[in-house]
């Protein structure tokens, strides 16, 4: 049985958490709408798939306090985002390299 | 011919004799784990039986060397099993450049064949005994396999993909093919012979046929005016479209930079999805041909555009890097 | 099961019972990420296959309505993730505030969504219905359009539906508080709730950019 | 049992688990893991009946190469069905969710597991789950295969697809729930002095399988949830016709299906290694690799799936990697094999009849497993690949693999779920029966796999018949050897002799327990002071003491 270590986030954190967020929504939206294929071609998908995960990310760690949470905790969400990518990188895989 | 198990069906391909020496290789590496884990099994179970009723055994709790023993050597085993199976497997997938090309398409609950002269046949295959054949392999409805055991190959026939399949065959006689991946109610029934013939009888076969059967070539240029393919894809190139003469098994550059071989799953998506691979210099104008073409008429067209191949190379064609084969 | 307190007879201390909770939310969560996973995978391959039309497809969506969605539901987390703190730092009297801003919120974006179906509605753009992607479009256009919205709708409806389920949770929560259930010792629930919130919060933070912003630009 | 001699005669413990309460109600509102253990033992069997019956049918209309008793369209449905009921309705919760669901409280300590009312939850949804698929197939029937390609199931099949895929959809959620219950529990639920490296294999094995149920069972649900959508409203996301992509289908669906096949048998695995070291009266060889491989499994399994498709157009770069990570996972199933084996190298080997199907399980598993890599080797799977080759290899590995661990499981834990003994001499004539019954039905089958003859054929060349008839045959002894044991442990539910708390005797924490356990399942909270399987340092379970003077509890390892 771990221990369970009672960590209390200051509400000034998720504000600041919160305006990052909302910088970032900014941001994507914004940069939708300017052409960066013409730079790096799938860069648009890039840089919106990014800022998604800086969100998911800033959600994940500090509003569900996986921060501050147990190495378990830690190893459950590393464990279901690598599942994740084993499924979509494997199939994309597969359709990627056909001749 | 290699050695043979006696169950196996006859050896009639180039593949068969590969197949059958993997096969056996696996066998006899499968029965020495298997005679070695069950004679230890029956030896211990007599040897070790419980002398008296309160009998308990030795703690043994393991041993390190022999646990990375039986880790190392199936390891290394099984990447001979692996490195052999993928040896039999990439040629197999790759199909040599002059084969002989006949469209399979499969159909609930039939398959429909055509000749490299148009001629067509229902669930009977004819092929010359010793050369290369590429059966190119569509399906109109679900999934489908074609599967000859004496050749020792089977291809899904997929919806909406073109398949390969390609063996020679090495014995004239008639051998059974079958549908091997259920496909609905007669699943069971979808099957016929393929008829291995000595290259003169074939052609002769072949040329007895013209008369009963439309030639595919007509057909698809019949279809290529009728759809007004014609209007855009004029031979001088100078249309909305490139010009069509020359271009089977060349390259074809597109407008995003990269190249594409031209070739029968290209022409294809170009039918119904002419805006993916867009040549140089050509606007994406092309309506797509999805839900108005049967796969039967697909085949007339590449026929037909397979035939312009020896036509001559159009004055100011665009798109065409290298005409003629690669 | 019997029960003393908050302790169910099946565990020895509270504490065991909080850590079972807890690591049985996120071993949920982690089944979810597998859940919209398919759905993801199925959206990225067919886009693949028709970049053109998803592209249009994506933009007849109201972008406006979208990020409004987003900054919507990034708020509610924030209200959310405050009731945990109210829980947490023993303030009673603030969890139910931030539950009902948080429901707020939820429902707002759940109205905001209605309004985007409904548009969709009348543009004929729902599969399974007459549907016509843009006047005089081809068949094959209108099948490919038709596959990206079957998209749209199955990944932001599958979205929809745990908003749903989680306004049902905040509810059950609210009413629990008001009754003034939850204590610094005792909030597994609430927090549990907030890590589901929080999640689907996530999602949709996929959802944006996948479905409204990818190619816009095009 | 263990005895041929005199037994010490034991008496039924006055208060248990099954005498608590009385009433309907106080089994279908229960949320004590024991008696929902049976709830699912009596789904499990009603689908094993029912799945059996089909495959009876299957067989005696096999007999003639124009097929004896059925239309083609009855035929397609009966293997469908047999398929469908026997995989997601018997082999998925058999062994988690009747021997798991039982045995993981008792064997770490715990007095339930960590969400009861849940693992109640998880019955039900099992059982709604079913009555679609029943209804499905009561009202057309279903076609599709058990694999449901499209757009066969999505678009040309006539029979009830909608129900059944959204039946096992809900069914789904059954398997993660369980998942989650196990992996909490095994987690927080352990009683004091039970660490991760005292745990029995089986539960091991049991966290190992909830993995997959976690991780996995979500994308089936997704996709077959996908696939009635396609079918009810027909949207194209499979269907070339709209533009979507079977393909995809088959990658989505065998990222789960390939994985559930270890979900069928990585539980099998975790009760032979239980059985084993019980019958043979020593520690178990190898326990940490056996343990590891377990994990292994359940990780590497997840990396495979399309060795199903090397066929289909996947693409060579893909089908070489697949095949390399299919050839990996068959080293910790063999490192398991290696260990169980040595396992009896100088042990007291008794042959009680769950060491005879543990003995038989491991020949079985052995010659599926071996078989399984013909099928992953690229260059044996174009010849045959969907032939009879495969039903052989599968039926290896999922009747003699999970069916046996099945059996073998419910005979050597039967005297602590019932408290009652069966009728040794009975079991072991039906552990033969089944074993001989099991080779002579699906040993021919390789040969007509390699003969060429494809699967799922309701009639065939007159060449295949003789192994087809001999198959049918062996069929049927099969299925006496399946009768028997139902009809001797519902006779001993009543009329056994009682078993004391420790039959055989076995080292795990559940046989320190009366049989049956009481609710709450130990008096006290026991603490574990011992190695698992550790006979030599473990005076309380009367066998003689040897010679050597005993060593400290912690002395191994």
């Amino acid at each position: 049985m771990s221990e369970h270590s009672e960590h209390i986030v200051s509400p000034k954190i998720y504000l600041i958490i919160f305006a990052s967020l909302m910088i970032l929504t900014a941001t994507t939206a914004y940069a939708a709408t300017v052409d960066l294929d013409g730079y790096f071609k799938g860069l648009n998908v890039i840089v919106a798939l990014v800022i998604a995960t800086c969100k998911a990310s800033l959600v994940v760690l500090f509003f569900m306090h996986a921060y501050y949470s147990t190495k378990r905790t830690k190893l459950i969400i590393i464990c279901g985002v690598f599942w994740l990518a084993i499924m979509l990188f494997l199939t994309m895989s597969d359709y990627a390299t056909r001749s | 011919m290699q050695a043979q198990l006696p169950i196996l069906p006859d050896q009639a391909s180039n593949f068969a004799p590969q197949v059958d020496s993997l096969m056996i290789f696996m066998i006899l590496a499968s029965a020495f784990f298997t005679v070695v884990i069950t004679a230890a099994i029956i030896f211990f179970f007599f040897k070790y039986r419980r002398k008296a009723e309160t009998d308990i055994g030795e703690p043994i709790h393991g041993d390190m060397r022999l646990e990375l023993t039986w880790i190392v050597i199936p390891l290394l085993i099984s990447m001979v099993m692996f490195g052999w199976g993928a040896v039999v497997y990439v040629n197999f997938r790759h199909a040599p450049q002059d084969a002989l090309d006949i469209y399979v398409v499969g159909k609930q609950w039939m398959w429909k064949i055509q000749q490299p002269n148009g001629r067509k046949e229902i669930n009977e295959l004819h092929v010359p005994v010793g050369r290369d054949i590429k059966l190119i392999l569509a399906s109109e409805d679900v999934i489908h396999d074609f599967y000859v055991p004496a050749f020792r190959v089977k291809m899904d026939a997929v919806p909406g993909h073109y398949n390969t399949l390609w063996f020679r065959p090495t014995e004239p006689g008639r051998y059974h093919f079958f549908c091997s991946q259920y496909c609905g109610t007669n699943h069971a029934v979808m099957g016929g012979w393929v008829t291995v013939m000595e290259p003169s009888d074939y052609a002769a076969w072949l040329a007895g046929s013209t008369a009963v059967d439309a030639d595919p070539i007509v057909a698809g240029e019949k279809l290529f005016s009728e759809k007004s393919c014609s209007t855009c894809h004029v031979p001088n190139g100078t249309g909305r479209g490139p010009s069509l003469n020359g271009i089977y098994g060349g390259k074809a550059r597109l407008a995003d930079g990269s190249t594409v071989t031209v070739d029968d799953p290209y022409i294809r998506e170009s039918l119904l999805l002419p805006n993916a691979k867009i040549v140089a210099g050509f606007v994406p104008a092309m309506p797509s041909y999805e839900g108005q073409l049967t796969e039967d008429q697909i085949l007339s067209l590449i026929t037909y555009i397979k035939s312009l191949e020896s036509q001559p190379v159009p004055a100011t064609g665009a798109g065409v890097v290298a005409a003629g084969k690669k | 099961m019997h029960r003393t307190g908050e302790l169910y007879g099946h565990f020895q201390t509270l504490e065991q019972q909080k850590d079972s909770a807890t690591l049985g939310m996120w071993i949920f969560l982690a089944t979810e990420i597998l859940f919209f996973g398919g759905l993801f995978l199925t959206y990225s391959i067919n886009r693949q296959t028709y970049p053109g039309v998803f592209a249009d497809a994506s933009k007849t969506l109201d972008l406006t309505l979208g990020t409004l969605n987003t900054a919507v539901l990034i708020a509610s987390s924030l209200t959310m993730a405050m009731a945990v703190w109210s829980a947490e730092a023993g303030k009673k009297k603030l969890i139910p505030v931030y539950l009902i801003l948080t429901l707020i919120l939820g429902t707002v974006f759940l109205g905001v969504k209605a309004v985007e179906y409904h548009a969709k509605y009348v543009e004929h753009h729902i599969p399974g219905l007459p549907f016509q992607f843009e006047p005089g479009s081809t068949a094959a256009t209108n099948a490919h359009a038709e596959l990206f919205f079957s998209l749209y709708f199955g990944m932001t409806g599958l979205h929809a539906l745990h908003m749903v389920v989680g306004v049902g949770l905040l509810l059950w929560l609210l009413r629990q508080s008001l009754k003034g259930r939850f204590t610094a010792e005792y909030n597994t629930p609430i927090e549990n709730v907030g890590l589901y919130w929080h999640f689907v919060d996530i999602v949709w933070i996929y959802l944006y950019p996948l479905l409204y912003l990818i190619d816009r630009h095009k | 049992m263990a005895t041929t001699t005199t037994a010490p005669v034991h008496t039924m413990p006055r208060d248990h688990y099954l005498n608590s309460t009385y009433g309907i109600r106080s089994w279908l509102l229960t949320t004590d893991h024991k008696r929902i253990a049976w709830l699912y033992l009596a789904g499990v069997t009603f689908f094993f009946t029912l799945g059996g019956i089909f495959a009876a049918m299957i067989r005696v209309h096999l007999l003639t190469p124009s097929g004896l008793l059925v239309s083609p369209e009855t035929y397609n449905k009966l293997f469908t069905m047999h398929g469908v009921a026997m995989i997601f309705f018997f082999l998925i919760p058999s062994i988690p969710a009747v021997l798991g669901n039982f045995l993981i409280p008792l064997m770490i300590g715990a007095k339930d597991v960590a969400f009861p009312k849940l693992n109640l939850l998880s019955w039900y949804v099992y059982i709604i789950g079913g009555c679609f698929v029943l209804y499905s197939f009561a009202t057309g029937g279903l076609d599709t295969g058990w694999t449901f390609y499209t757009p066969l199931s999505s678009v040309y099949s006539n029979s009830a697809v909608a129900p059944a895929v959204i039946g096992i959809f809900i069914n789904g959620f059954s398997s993660i729930l369980t998942g989650m219950n196990f992996a909490v529990t095994i987690h927080t639920m352990r009683a004091p002095g039970m660490t991760w490296f005292r745990l029995p294999l089986f539960v091991w094995a049991h966290y190992a399988t909830s993995i997959i149920f976690i991780l996995g069972t979500p994308v089936i649900a997704i996709t077959l949830l996908l696939v009635a959508l396609e079918r009810t409203l027909h949207l194209g996301f499979f269907n070339p016709a709209l533009g979507g992509d079977p393909i995809l289908f088959q990658h989505l669906f065998w990222f789960y299906s390939h994985p559930a096949v270890y979900i069928m048998i990585l539980p099998a695995m975790g009760v032979i290694s239980e059985i084993i070291p019980t019958f043979a009266r020593k520690p178990i060889f190898g326990y940490t690799f056996i343990a590891a491989s377990s994990i292994s499994i359940a990780v590497i399994g997840f990396f495979v799936w399309a060795h199903h498709m090397f066929l289909t157009g996947e693409s060579t770069y893909a089908a070489l990697a697949f095949s390399l990570l299919s050839f990996l996972v068959a080293i910790p199933s063999a490192v398991k094999v290696f260990n169980w084996t040595a396992t009896l190298y100088k042990g007291s080997i008794s042959y009680d009849t769950p060491m005879l199907y543990a003995l038989g399980f491991i020949g079985l598993f052995l010659i599926g497993g071996l078989t399984g890599l013909f099928l992953a080797c690229l260059g044996l799977d174009i010849d045959i690949h969907d032939t009879y080759f495969v039903i052989a290899h599968f039926h290896y590995i999922m009747v003699g693999g999970a069916i046996m661990g099945y059996l073998g499981g419910l005979h050597f834990w039967w005297p602590k779920i019932t408290g009652k003994l069966y009728p040794e001499f009975l079991a072991r004539i039906a552990a033969v029966t089944l074993f001989v019954g099991f080779n002579l039905t699906f040993g021919p089958q390789f040969l007509l796999g390699l003969m060429g003859m494809p699967r799922r054929y309701h009639n065939y060349p007159p060449e295949f018949q003789v192994l087809n008839v001999l198959s049918t045959a062996g069929a049927s002894i099969l299925a006496l050897g399946y009768l028997l044991p139902m009809v001797y442990f519902t006779w001993s539910v009543r009329y056994g002799k009682a078993a004391g708390p420790n039959p055989w005797p076995a080292t795990g924490l559940e046989w320190t327990t009366a049989s049956p356990p009481p609710t709450e399942n130990f008096d006290v909270t026991p603490v574990v002071d011992w190695e698992p399987y550790d006979y030599k340092n473990r005076p309380d379970l009367g066998l003689t003491a040897p010679a050597a003077p005993l060593a400290p509890a912690h002395g191994d390892d």
